[in-house]
């Protein structure tokens, strides 16, 4: 059987993630020197700006709530464009987007719910009430949490990453739930005050802290996004050279 | 595709005793809520057609898991995704056996269980309409949860995580009709007609979704 | 309880989670690469670190 | 009809198993797979019957001289390891299902269960449960399956595994009406099947360090 | 003895079981009440220990019934009964280990539950300890139930007819111990004291049926 | 140690498979059963490992000129149709698992996981799930579990479906040295296994008719 040839055929696709390595080991540094920068602006911001006459000291909760809430969106749905990636044009690099960012979305879904429920006590008296915001919110989380199960209990890497695409997919349903839950149920919880279609309602006091905040946040994310891609290309690669290793070891002995 | 239907609804009259673990399970849970919020009949009756819905949901998750696995161990899968007929219709026929083998005997019980809640004609009436309409959605969306079990040697728990965060529109519609039945400012068809909608869209991405599992995860 | 007691404790929290997250995916990354000079150092070669030397000047 | 597979490649999870198959087969020929333990036969079969996604190539059945072909898998009939039959179901009512779900493709009717039945020597217990049966006979019901819809391709991984010495015979027997009739079959296995002028095709597996540069 | 229960704890962990989704299925299910008897928080904290109950319930049953059939479908049972322990021990210990990989992280997520359903710390402390306490007693009269499945290929039926029933009366217990802790007139120690009673019970009975079951089934 | 079969009876279902089978097998003998499919190989095997009651007789494996008698079944390895290990876990947490549970009968020890796997040519592989082997190095494996824990009766239903020929012959090697080392060999076969000095046993199958008067 001729080798050559199909080493030459699969050497554009290597190059993919070869070169991602490469790439994405030039941007690290300068991404996260801009993250590290933002946050210490934001901060900053957030602790030197008037309170609110109403919410008092405890807005000041909203500049992590609320980047935290909208990461756990986005999140979502990078996950599900690189679920699309998977399944459409099976690209390795969409299978390893996916996988390393739940853990992520993850967390950052467990900002918003812990400080939603602290900036919750004081305001309306309760931590946790199941109305349509905070419990979808919550569900996000489950879908995570399952996300990552799914990707643990499993160890054949492609397999995995198509099933829970699929999954990721049919989940997608839930963030417009999520975002358009105000609405739809009348809830204890906020409407939107900031994305919304007739401009920014909220008070530009509020507004710039909040804005640098959720910049930050994005770009922490992104940051860790792609240190984590990074991790889990090397992962797959040693889970290769190991099982190559043995093989060959096998053919020897 | 009739044959298919059959078979399914053979197998589990005949190996899994899915109707009656349903049944059984959804009549212990509702004996069980009594102890918890005490002999109050009236209160009992509030939550009647709330308690009736959650046990639906809980039951039809039992022997949800096995939908496709047991095909897979005896490799019947294999035969299934080589034919022509669309992958999506014969998920489609699954999920109609299973739900006739193992949800239309809760639908069929519901109103035994309603008396026992104490609850009135009416509402007897209006939760097993909406159990009637919106079980299916259930058991559509759990076929996904099911393919993607297939890969997976024991899926059980799992596919249940996957499949109930789906499933709580369901249970929220179809509660909230029953409710709307009995209370009278609240109308009835609105959320009823969003419960129809819900199952019909499952109709669609449920089978969509699983179809695409299984033929990616075949190995 | 104040209010600073709520908005210090979610600060922290999201703190904590947020460190804990950096570092996890820091330390992971370390690993990795470690695990990979290891195998390297045992004589274990990437196939197409090869492959692309052979095939490049054609 | 033809039944064309060309320049195949598959890997089972990360490894390449095998590259560069291409065959033709017209009808009436057999191709028989021989190889090591865990060369890639099954894997191959399995992509022929289109349950697993080749890396490369295409694998199609060709009608009327090329201007019609359709994917071969719906054309086959797969006996793989497992029977893909049900213990708790008769053996009527496994083969029936089976008659009814799969049909026939044009250009050939499939047996009655009966007849199916004694062709494979067995007439008489299908009313027996099928998990009630030995290995053995398990394995010639699952044949039967072959009989009772018609498929002009038959891919078969180790039939013969579990079978008795007239068993064999019997198997060679349904093969060479099938080619008669105009049929393909593609087999893997390592015991004689007893069927002249097949084409072979060894498998020889593959080195691992030569197919790891996608990792 | 430990070899088996480290294996069939690893092939619950490992196969889409574990730990992680036992209370992240707890989780779920916990998450979906509120959607169907509303809000009232007051309400939950009634029916919340009933709740994690038949949450644990519904745990335990799923995957029950696959106790002893993987065993059986890849032949490794087999071989365990062939050899010179008492078939007895055998069973009691897969019972463990399915009891550890299964039920004991509910028993320890408990607490956090009943946080969520808005119990006081005595509701939630009594229904950990009545969890723990009786929980095991689901399992083994689940093995019984999941031997005889073994035995009867079609035995489907009677084997939920047969689990079931028995586990009520543990639900019941089980849960009235739980608010007997919580109201005061009621005294907690009869219904607990007979729950470790049908504990003690059923973890005699119940491997020795399952044995029985199993020797008489092989064939 | 000698084992000894007397009068045994078997039924399955409700039919009379086989009457009055007895034998004895003494150390470093070896014992091969042929016969049709359907006619009570794999029957007679899972009454002598205890699987199966039998209608009459009694298998025992007698220890010093019969002062001591242990039930067959506990001195026995039994490989059947099944493999008895789990896809899910790796090769060596399979092996492992049954080392630590068959544990070692007196008289001898068993080998470490290891060497089992370099003896049936798979050595190195031991750290793949077994779900990810083909079907030739899954019953290789299922053989290794014969290496592993002591038995002197070896049990084998079959033991060459789906090997290839080198396998075969790794598999009589097996045989001989463990006959050599004292043990006994009991093996159901369609295929010649190459044990030289076998005693055979040729199952018939029970003419249903004749059976009837039982009923
Ligand atoms: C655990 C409880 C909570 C959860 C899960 C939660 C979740 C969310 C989510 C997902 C968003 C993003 C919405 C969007 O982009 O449209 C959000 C925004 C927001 N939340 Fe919360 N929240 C919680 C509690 C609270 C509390 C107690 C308050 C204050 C009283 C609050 C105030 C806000 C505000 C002001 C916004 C920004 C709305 C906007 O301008 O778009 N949240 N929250
Ligand atoms: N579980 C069962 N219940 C009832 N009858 C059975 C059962 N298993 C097998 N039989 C019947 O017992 C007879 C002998 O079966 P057995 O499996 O011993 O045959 P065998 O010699 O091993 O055949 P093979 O070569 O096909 O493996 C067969 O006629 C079969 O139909
Ligand atoms: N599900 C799987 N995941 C990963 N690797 C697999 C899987 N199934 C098989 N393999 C590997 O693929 C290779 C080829 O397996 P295959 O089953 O095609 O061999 P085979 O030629 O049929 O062997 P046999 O004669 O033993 O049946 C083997 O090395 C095996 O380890
Ligand atoms: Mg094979
Ligand atoms: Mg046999």
């Amino acid at each position: 059987m001729n080798t050559t040839s199909l080493v030459i055929s699969k050497f554009s696709e290597l190059a993919n993630p070869t070169r991602f390595l490469a790439l994405s080991g030039r941007i690290l540094p300068w991404l996260g020197g801009l993250t590290a920068l933002l946050l210490v602006l934001g901060l900053y911001m957030s602790f030197t700006t008037e309170g609110d006459y109403q919410q008092g000291e405890t807005v000041r909760i909203m500049y992590v709530h609320v980047p935290a809430a909208w990461l756990s969106m986005m999140c979502y749905s990078v996950m599900a464009i690189s679920a699309i990636g998977t399944l459409v044009w099976r690209h390795p690099l969409a299978d390893v987007s996916h996988k390393a960012a739940a853990p992520l979305g993850a967390a950052f879904t467990l900002i918003a719910l812990v400080t939603g429920s602290l900036w919750g006590k004081p305001m309306w008296g309760t931590w946790w009430v199941w109305d349509a915001r905070l419990t979808s919110v919550f569900v996000l989380f489950l879908m995570y949490l399952g996300l990552i199960a799914l990707n643990r209990a499993m160890d054949d890497a492609p397999r995995a990453a198509r099933l829970s695409a699929v999954l990721i997919l049919v989940g997608f349903v839930n963030i417009p739930i999520i975002k358009f839950s105000v609405e739809w149920w009348n809830t204890l919880h906020q409407p939107a005050s900031v994305i919304r279609l007739d401009g920014p309602t909220i008070d530009p006091e509020f507004l710039w802290p909040l804005l640098v905040m959720a910049i930050a946040f994005t770009l922490l994310f992104f940051t860790l996004h792609l240190m984590a891609m990074r991790n889990e290309i090397w992962r797959r690669r040693i889970a290769t050279q190991r099982r190559m290793a043995a093989r060959m070891a096998g053919r020897e002995g | 595709m009739i044959a298919l239907f059959l078979r399914d609804l053979k197998l589990s009259v005949r190996a899994g005793g899915g109707a009656l673990i349903g049944v059984l399970f959804f009549m212990t849970v509702v004996a069980v809520i009594p102890f918890g919020v005490g002999p109050d009949l009236n209160l009992l009756s509030r939550i009647g057609p709330a308690i009736v819905w959650i046990g639906a949901l809980l039951a039809a998750l039992l022997g949800l898991d096995r939908l496709f696995q047991a095909d897979r161990d005896d490799g019947s899968l294999d035969l299934v995704l080589m034919q022509e007929t669309p992958l999506v219709l014969t998920v489609f026929v699954k999920c109609l056996a299973h739900w006739v083998a193992t949800s239309l005997p809760l639908v069929i019980a519901s109103p035994l269980l309603g008396l026992f809640m104490n609850m009135n004609e009416v509402a007897i009436g209006a939760v097993m309409l909406t159990l009637l309409v919106g079980s299916p959605a259930i058991t559509f969306i759990g076929a996904a949860g099911a393919a993607v079990a297939v890969a997976l040697p024991r899926g059980g728990l799992l596919v249940s995580i996957l499949v109930l965060p789906l499933a709580i529109p369901v249970l929220i519609f179809g509660v909230s009709a029953s409710y709307a039945a009995v209370e009278d400012p609240a109308p009835f068809m609105p959320p009823f007609l969003f419960l129809i909608a819900i199952t019909l869209f499952f109709a669609v991405i449920g089978p969509l979704a699983a179809a695409l599992a299984l033929r990616s995860s075949s190995d | 309880m104040s209010h600073a007691f709520y908005i210090y404790l979610s600060y922290g929290i999201s703190g904590a989670i947020v460190f804990a997250l950096i570092g996890w995916t820091w330390l992971d990354g370390r690993a990795r690469q470690a695990e990979l000079r290891a195998l390297e150092a045992a004589g274990i070669r990437r196939r197409s670190s090869a492959a692309a030397t052979e095939t490049s000047p054609q | 009809m033809r039944l064309i597979a060309e320049d195949l490649a598959a890997r089972r999870g990360e490894d390449l198993i095998f590259v560069n198959v291409s065959f033709q087969l017209t009808p009436g020929e057999a191709m028989v797979l021989t190889g090591r333990n865990g060369s890639g036969k099954s894997t191959l079969l399995r992509v022929l019957a289109g349950l697993l996604r080749p890396e490369k190539g295409s694998v199609e059945a060709v009608f009327r001289d090329g201007r019609e072909s359709r994917p071969a898998r719906e054309v086959s009939h797969y006996l793989g390891h497992r029977n893909a039959m049900k213990q708790e179901l008769t053996v009527i009512e496994n083969l029936g299902f089976w008659q009814s779900f799969l049909g026939d493709v044009e250009g050939g009717e499939g047996r009655s269960i009966e007849e199916a039945a004694d062709m494979v020597g067995l007439g008489g217990i299908t009313h027996l449960p099928f998990g009630y049966l030995s290995a053995g006979q398990q394995r010639r019901f699952a044949m039967a399956k072959l009989l009772v819809a018609h498929r002009p391709v038959w891919i078969l991984d180790e039939p013969t595994a579990a079978l008795d010495a007239s068993a064999d015979e019997m198997f060679a027997g349904l093969v060479h009406e099938h080619l008669a009739n105009g049929g393909i079959a593609i087999a893997a296995t390592h015991q004689p099947l007893g069927l002249k002028d097949a084409k072979a095709l060894v498998m020889k597996g593959f080195a691992y360090h030569e197919t790891e540069e996608m990792a």
